[in-house]
């Protein structure tokens, strides 16, 4: 083979989690009563959305070997600023201004202390976690922010053409991810952050101006997830999202995106996403006690990972 | 010779066009390196100018300082008659110079449109997205003009190194590069796709490219080059049209330094048992068929091109890769396992790249000396810190490894100095086999003259050593005998009577011994 | 002598020279004194010295400083080697809860000790074969553990809590000898123990290796996978050894007492120096870590700061400790 | 003749349809499905209200009950995804608590919409339509054990307050029950209040750190159970024997430790009866029996005199009498 004369595509390797997503759909919707129904469906997608808009940025993020544990407690923290704004008699469009702006200033510290100084992102997500979460506590000492009026549920409760606008908006960030991931200079740039980041340097790309992008783009995301989030609740939570962010890496990685070489596709994650959903609301349904859906997550996150490995490991050696 | 030199100097000042690119006098030297010295040559459009040079002969600095990534000390560059400074990769791109390396830069989950035009990518006026219908178009007519068909959704990762090759040069040629480095495009290639190399070379000639190709073969060299230079030492040593020249020529320019310029060897022990004895090797890293054997007392040369499998031959003794079919035996043993059994056999191996697979970087001195022979200086598990002190600290006395404390971080040293830490390695775990991997690559030539009194030092004490080596002179001068790889197997055996370095390139080359004493 | 070889042997002045003599963990470990000091005299200013900087009150730090260090302190050593485990706080959990089942039906402290310990090292075992055997990436894997683990512990629990366990087995947690707590004198065996393993064993000479430069170690002879499966395993058994601490000093267990100690664990590490990239950092730092984690909540406590400054508290201290080693060692070394 | 055909044709549908009809009423009470929430799977006190739940299910003969816990205690997101599915489920009655009063109520405006009859328990939510609240004054309880504790060390001291959950009613209130307490007692100053989460390790630690501030400490107030033993055990390893601890709650730990006179008193609030009363006032809903709008369980203060009724394993426990509670 590797005559340089020719070359056709090879297809690749579809992810582990596309089949089993299939398989346990379908299981659900014979064996689960009340499964298909339309309600339930729309259930599935509105408790779905969240973790979708998360989990969207949070692919890049991962992709460029990279990873933000700040995402939930940002998100806590976006959505007490925002209701916050929202007591105090500002419009909605304002509020979702606030929360955006405050998402993307601590997507921007995280950004530059990741690309700049090259400091590793765990370590840095954990203390921007630590900072958000407290932020978050102290100005609401703790309490629930109430009284925001009817703007945010009612936005919250929209649901043009049956379609939960939680889910519309969801999806719509799917769209623009898909967009900036496969259709701008961006997007290749989050490719070779993590796959080759001198071939960057050396085509005289400012990396560090994409590197930082990556983390703002989370930010961004997070504050407008914060406005779902509010109208869900109707208030702001100081601490409600803490744990949203593992449930998001979760989601990636079951999605078949690796931390290494750039190797990452956005709809695995979409999948994982379904995955997720799927069977949290369907053991809710079965009546199943929640430490059985605890213990089959982790299952469910160990076969994929193996399986993925596994047929990576054939596939190079072939 | 310098005859030769100056009639070829006469004949290209005179008659040829204005070169497009051109070097006088260029200098650039390092630490205890002088890597440039003086050179000058002259890149014309519409022909391939072979740079011939043993390693270290200043090939790879003269394509950086091309490139930009280097900046030189002395000396100047002309372009199009006017006079360039090259203080970046990018000034080097705006003038048209594109540099092949031999490892790729191409980002695997991209796919080779991506690839191409990363960066660069051509965007819709409105919204500025990147417009991939123009951008594949684009990129397949690039490679349609090197009568390549690929499907350019293709990514990266999926491609063969000839066809990432043949990517770059596209990249290149999408940049309209008027002068194309390539640095060994044939090293780690087959010949049928170094043919269709060949073919994409004499169409960008045709298209009136500029091609500086670096390459270890004479058969390349005379295929191909219509101009050659033959660096040695950072110096010029002649510069003159392919006709002008023969192999044997060429050769002794590359090599002709007064001999025991590298180094002289003294002595000459008996060989004693048999140290390493590998029967019908195979593995799946492309090693076929090897057999060789290794005597005590005795330092047996394994030469060849670059990937010709030879560090893959280590590395399979030392059991780093598994052998798929033959067996390696060790002072008589055989032996089956990774690297953890085979190094208490009494192995060592000396990795090719040292800073990634010989180092810790980032640990000191004392550490990376030790972390071979715990086992050894410490057979109940109890590491005492202050015989690890004296340990070391012998160590870096007896191998006069350069550095002020034996905390020092391995990073800090010399390349030298940290090839005698990676010697010194084996040597407190008391090895009597030791594989050296290109031992004198990138260190300078006193530490060079000192690794192979080392060297020498321990076959005197009675160890077998197998030195693998691209630098013929090295071969030569130190072995008792070498064999020489092609294609993944043994071409042939030279005994020290019959070690010349034409011989060993023939073989290399050729595989053909027979050819040998037409050669000499 | 080359000029490289010249500007080589030069001895190196500055932060850079007072690192070398001190030494990594050392140099590392001095700036947390530094921090640590720097905390204490800020307190004992704020609380006019007379209750922070009591006897009683630093043997008071120290104790809730040993159980976040106990669970630290096999993780330090997984992270020195280069990987990571994510699943050691539902570990303690898990191991914990099956300890006080255990207790409370036997009646005997011995069995109990001995269910968790070989729960929690069992599970690191696992552990460390999914990395080594089925060659899964540590942090991935650890993860499906952290909830498969903890959803047994929800299991077995079913929402009830257990407790009341014998007098002696609460010496563990709450006794004093000589007038210093017990869980005290457990960190301190644990540290002398790691610092023994990691300084004066080879096995944490090659730990270090591993985590350094895994591909260098293998090439070197070093059983680098038989060393991952220790450290894993390592890691779980401590996190047993804390689960019992925990049980012995509050006395009950219910299935949600490992979770949030797992972040505070991993900070107390980071603080302490350790890389997660591997090969740096050390036992010692782990513990320095986990004082400055208890002191600034301590010292809170004491001004009577409300407790919901502690999560920013603690993040600013996590990238202060972070940074520092940034300006100390420079860019190319490994840091955080 | 035809209409006689018609009569005797009426006459076997009725002997035929009758006894079904009439078998169809208790067939139909025996398979209520009902779905009961709980802020987590954690505290044993909800373990408590499960217990008394289940046992109404069993001897009312109802078909069945559901748990439903987050999986991460307190965790709202998962509360509101729960209760979502669960109106999908559609049961015919849910016993619900909250994690957040607020947050969950447009998640149970969903449920009314949807007409499922929602029973609240254990803490008022904030809104929504309930057919019944079954609780306890968590203020009273507050203001009562407070009372009593302040009492028992003679009305003068230094006392010091474990709050939960910042922003949780049932910690709100509690401690403004104990502020009211205090306030009325003007011998007793208060030397700090510091959340304990509800949780024991950090009620521990905050106590540890209070020892250190303050030299004597003459009672503590904590707000739950869980915290005033984690308080117990602080002030036992430092031998602060002076201190005493009141909870609130009668978790079974609580009344051995009041047995064992480790603890001082705890305010009654028994999850076992809140889950009796609350199951039983919704199945008596559903078979169309009265049932109040609200329900407040009184509280007694539990301390060594009268702890006999709580002091039984779970399944030795006794619903309280229908008619005593739904006064």
């Amino acid at each position: 083979m590797n005559a340089p004369g020719a070359v056709t595509r090879r297809p690749r390797l579809l992810p582990s989690i596309v089949p089993i997503t299939a398989v346990l759909a379908i299981a659900a919707a014979l064996a689960v009563p009340g499964f298909t129904s339309g309600p339930n469906l729309s259930n599935v997608g509105q408790q779905a959305a969240m973790l979708l808009m998360l989990s969207m940025p949070m692919t890049l993020v991962i992709m460029s070997e990279g990873l933000d544990l700040s995402a939930g407690a940002l998100l806590s923290l976006c959505g007490v600023v925002l209701a916050k704004v929202l007591v105090a008699g500002a419009g909605l469009p304002l509020a979702l201004l606030a929360s955006m702006g405050i998402g993307l200033v601590l997507g921007l510290l995280n950004g530059v202390l990741v690309s700049v100084l090259t400091l590793p992102p765990f370590v840095v997500t954990l203390g921007t976690l630590g900072i958000a979460q407290g932020a978050a506590l102290v100005v609401t000492d703790g309490n629930a922010v109430t009284g925001i009026g009817p703007q945010a549920a009612s936005f919250y409760a929209l649901a043009p053409l049956g379609v939960p606008v939680s889910l519309l908006i969801a999806l719509a960030t799917w769209g623009l991810t898909h967009v900036l991931l496969y259709h701008t200079r961006f997007g290749n740039s989050v490719f070779a952050i993590g796959g080759h980041r001198d071939a960057l340097v050396l085509a005289g790309v400012r990396v560090h101006l994409y590197h930082i992008a990556i983390y703002a783009l989370m930010g961004l995301v997070v504050g407008v997830t914060a406005l779902l989030l509010t109208g869900r609740m109707n208030s702001g939570h100081p601490t409600v999202a803490i744990g949203m962010e593992f449930d998001a890496i979760a989601a990636v990685v079951l999605g078949g995106t690796a931390f290494e070489r750039g190797d990452g596709r956005l709809y695995g994650t979409v999948f994982g996403v379904a995955t997720i959903g799927i069977v949290r609301n369907a053991l809710n349904l079965m009546g199943i006690e929640s430490s059985m859906q605890v213990v089959s997550i982790g299952v469910l996150v160990i076969v994929v990972i193996f399986l993925d490995s596994s047929r990576k490991q054939k596939g190079r050696a072939a | 010779m310098t005859s030769t030199v100056t009639t070829a100097e006469r004949s290209a000042a005179g008659k040829d066009p204005a070169p497009l690119l051109e070097l006088r006098e260029v200098c650039k030297s390092f630490p205890g390196v002088r890597a440039l010295d003086g050179v000058s040559m002259q890149i014309h459009a519409h022909e391939v100018h072979m740079l011939l040079g043993e390693n270290g002969a200043g090939k790879s600095s003269l394509i950086k300082v091309l490139y930009g990534a280097y900046a030189a000390d002395s000396g100047e560059i002309w372009c199009d008659g006017r006079r360039v400074h090259i203080s970046a990769p990018a000034a080097a791109r705006a003038l048209g110079i594109a540099v092949i390396f031999q490892e790729f830069s191409l980002v695997p989950y991209l796919d080779i449109a991506q690839n191409i035009y990363l960066g660069r990518e051509p965007r819709h006026r409105i919204a500025g997205l990147v417009d991939r219908r123009r951008m594949h178009a684009a990129a397949r007519e690039v490679l349609g003009s090197l009568e390549l068909d690929y499907d350019t959704r293709t990514l990266a990762v999926d491609l063969g190194v000839a066809q990432q090759q043949m990517v770059e040069i596209a990249k290149a040629l999408s940049q309209d590069a008027r002068i194309v480095v390539m640095d060994e495009p044939t090293a780690s290639i087959s010949d049928r796709e170094a043919e269709a190399l060949f073919r994409v070379i004499r169409r960008l000639r045709e298209a009136g490219v500029a091609i500086v190709y670096i390459s270890h073969r004479m058969k390349e060299v005379f295929d191909l080059g219509d101009r050659i230079t033959v660096l040695r030492d950072g110096r010029r040593v002649a510069s003159l049209r392919a006709g002008e020249a023969t192999p044997e020529a060429l050769i002794g320019m590359m090599v002709g330094r007064p001999v025991g310029a590298v180094y002289e060897r003294q002595r000459f022990p008996v060989p004693g048992e048999l140290a390493l004895e590998v029967r019908g090797l195979a593995t799946d890293t492309g090693v076929k068929g090897v057999d060789l054997n290794v005597r005590a007392g005795e330092i047996v040369g394994l030469s060849g091109l670059v990937g010709a499998g030879r560090t893959e031959v280590a590395r399979a003794v030392f059991g780093a890769d598994p052998i798929v079919a033959g067996e390696v035996r060790i002072f008589g043993e055989p032996v089956k396992g990774g690297p953890e059994t085979v190094a208490r056999r009494g192995v060592g191996l000396l990795p090719e790249n040292r800073k990634q697979e010989g180092l810790a970087l980032l640990r000191s001195v004392q550490d990376n000396l030790l972390s071979a022979s715990l086992w050894k200086l410490f057979p109940r598990g109890w590491f005492k810190a202050s015989a690890a002190r004296t340990h070391a600290q012998t160590m870096i006395d007896a191998l006069s490894i350069a550095t002020p404390d034996a905390r020092r971080r391995v990073r800090m040293l010399s390349g030298g100095s940290q090839q005698k830490t990676v010697l010194g390695k084996w040597l407190s775990a008391g090895c009597r086999l030791f594989i050296f991997d290109e031992p004198t690559r990138g260190i300078d030539v006193g530490a060079k003259a000192e690794v192979f009194a080392l060297i020498e030092e321990l076959v005197a004490k009675g160890a077998a050593v197998l030195l693998i080596s691209s630098e013929l002179a090295e071969i030569v001068h130190v072995c008792d005998r070498a064999y020489v790889m092609r294609d993944g197997s043994i071409s042939g055996e030279l005994a020290r009577a019959e070690l010349s370095e034409q011989k060993i390139l023939w073989l290399a080359m050729h595989g053909a011994v027979s050819h040998a004493g037409a050669a000499a | 002598m080359s000029r490289a070889a010249q500007r080589d042997i030069q001895p190196r002045s500055g932060l850079a020279g007072l690192r070398e003599r001190l030494g990594d963990e050392g140099f590392a470990f001095g700036l947390r004194i530094i921090l640590i000091l720097g905390i204490g005299v800020f307190l004992s200013a704020s609380t006019q010295g007379q209750s922070f900087l009591s006897t009683a009150n630093i043997l008071n730090v120290l104790r809730q400083a040993s159980l976040i260090f106990l669970l630290a302190s096999g993780l330090t050593l997984v992270i020195l080697a280069g990987g990571f485990d994510l699943s050691v706080a539902s570990n303690l959990t898990l191991s914990a809860c099956l300890a006080a089942g255990v207790m409370k039906a036997t009646g005997s402290p011995l069995l109990g000790a001995a269910v968790a310990l070989g729960c929690s090292t069992f599970a690191g075992l696992c552990n460390g074969m999914a990395v080594t055997l089925l060659r899964l990436p540590p942090f991935l894997a650890t993860y499906g553990t952290l909830w498969i683990l903890q959803g047994l512990a929800f299991h077995y629990m079913g929402g009830n809590e257990i407790f009341g366990f014998p007098p002696a087995f609460r010496l563990l947690g709450t006794g004093f000898v000589l007038g210093i707590p017990v869980p005290v004198y457990l960190m301190a065996l644990v540290l002398a123990l790691g610092t023994v393993v990691t300084r004066h064993l080879n096995i944490g000479q090659e730990i270090y290796a591993i985590g350094a430069n895994p591909v260098a170690a293998r090439l070197s002879g070093i059983p680098v996978r038989r060393r991952q499966l220790a450290v894993y395993t390592a890691s779980g058994l401590m996190a047993g050894v804390a689960a019992l601490v925990y049980l012995a000093r509050v006395n009950s267990a219910d299935s949600g007492i490992g979770e949030p100690l797992l972040l505070p664990a991993i900070a107390a590490i980071l603080i302490g120096g350790t890389s997660l990239f591997g090969g740096v950092g050390s036992v010692l730092g782990t513990v320095a870590g986990s004082v400055i984690l208890a002191l600034v909540i301590n010292g809170m406590n004491l001004l009577n700061v409300k407790s919901t400054w502690q999560p920013l508290v603690v993040g600013v201290v996590l990238l202060v400790a972070v940074l520092a080693d940034l300006l100390s060692r420079g860019r190319r070394e490994r840091i955080g | 003749m035809r209409t006689w055909n018609t009569l005797r044709l009426a006459g076997i549908v009725a002997a035929v349809v009758a006894p079904v009809l009439i078998g169809a009423q208790p067939a139909h009470a025996a398979n209520e499905r009902l779905a009961a929430f709980y802020k987590n799977q954690v505290d044993p006190h909800f373990g408590l209200v499960r217990g008394g739940v289940e046992a109404v299910v069993k001897q009312m003969g109802a078909g069945a009950v559901t748990h439903y816990a987050p999986t991460r205690p307190n965790n709202l997101a998962e509360q509101l995804s729960q209760i979502e599915d669960v109106s999908v489920k559609r049961p015919d009655a849910i016993l619900f608590m909250a994690v957040d009063p607020r947050g969950v109520v447009p998640a149970i405006e969903k449920v009314n919409a949807a007409g499922i009859p929602v029973l609240n328990y254990n803490d008022r939510v904030a809104g929504g339509k309930y057919t019944t609240y079954v609780g306890a004054d968590d203020f009273k309880l507050g203001l009562d054990t407070g009372r009593y504790a302040l009492r028992a060390i003679g009305g003068e001291g230094l006392v010091v307050i474990i709050e939960g959950v910042k922003g949780s009613t049932t910690s709100d209130q509690r401690v403004a029950g104990f502020n009211k307490a205090i306030e009325e007692f003007p011998k007793i100053k208060l030397l700090a209040s510091q959340p304990g989460n509800f949780q024991r390790l950090p009620a521990l630690q905050v106590m540890e750190n209070l020892m250190q501030a303050h030299p004597r400490i003459d009672m503590v107030l904590a707000a739950a159970d869980a915290m005033a033993l984690g308080a117990v055990e602080a002030l036992e390893a430092a031998g602060r024997k002076t201190a005493k601890v009141v909870g609130i709650n009668g978790v079974p730990e609580a009344i051995a430790a009041i047995k064992a006179g480790r603890l001082l008193a705890t305010g009654e609030f028994d999850g076992y009866k809140i889950g009796c009363v609350a199951a039983t006032a919704a199945l008596r809903g559903l078979r169309g029996q009265p049932v109040p709008a609200t329900i407040i369980l009184q509280g007694t203060v539990i301390d060594r005199s009268n702890l006999g009724p709580w002091d039984v394993p779970m399944d030795k426990r006794v619903c309280p009498k229908w008619e005593e509670v739904a006064r």
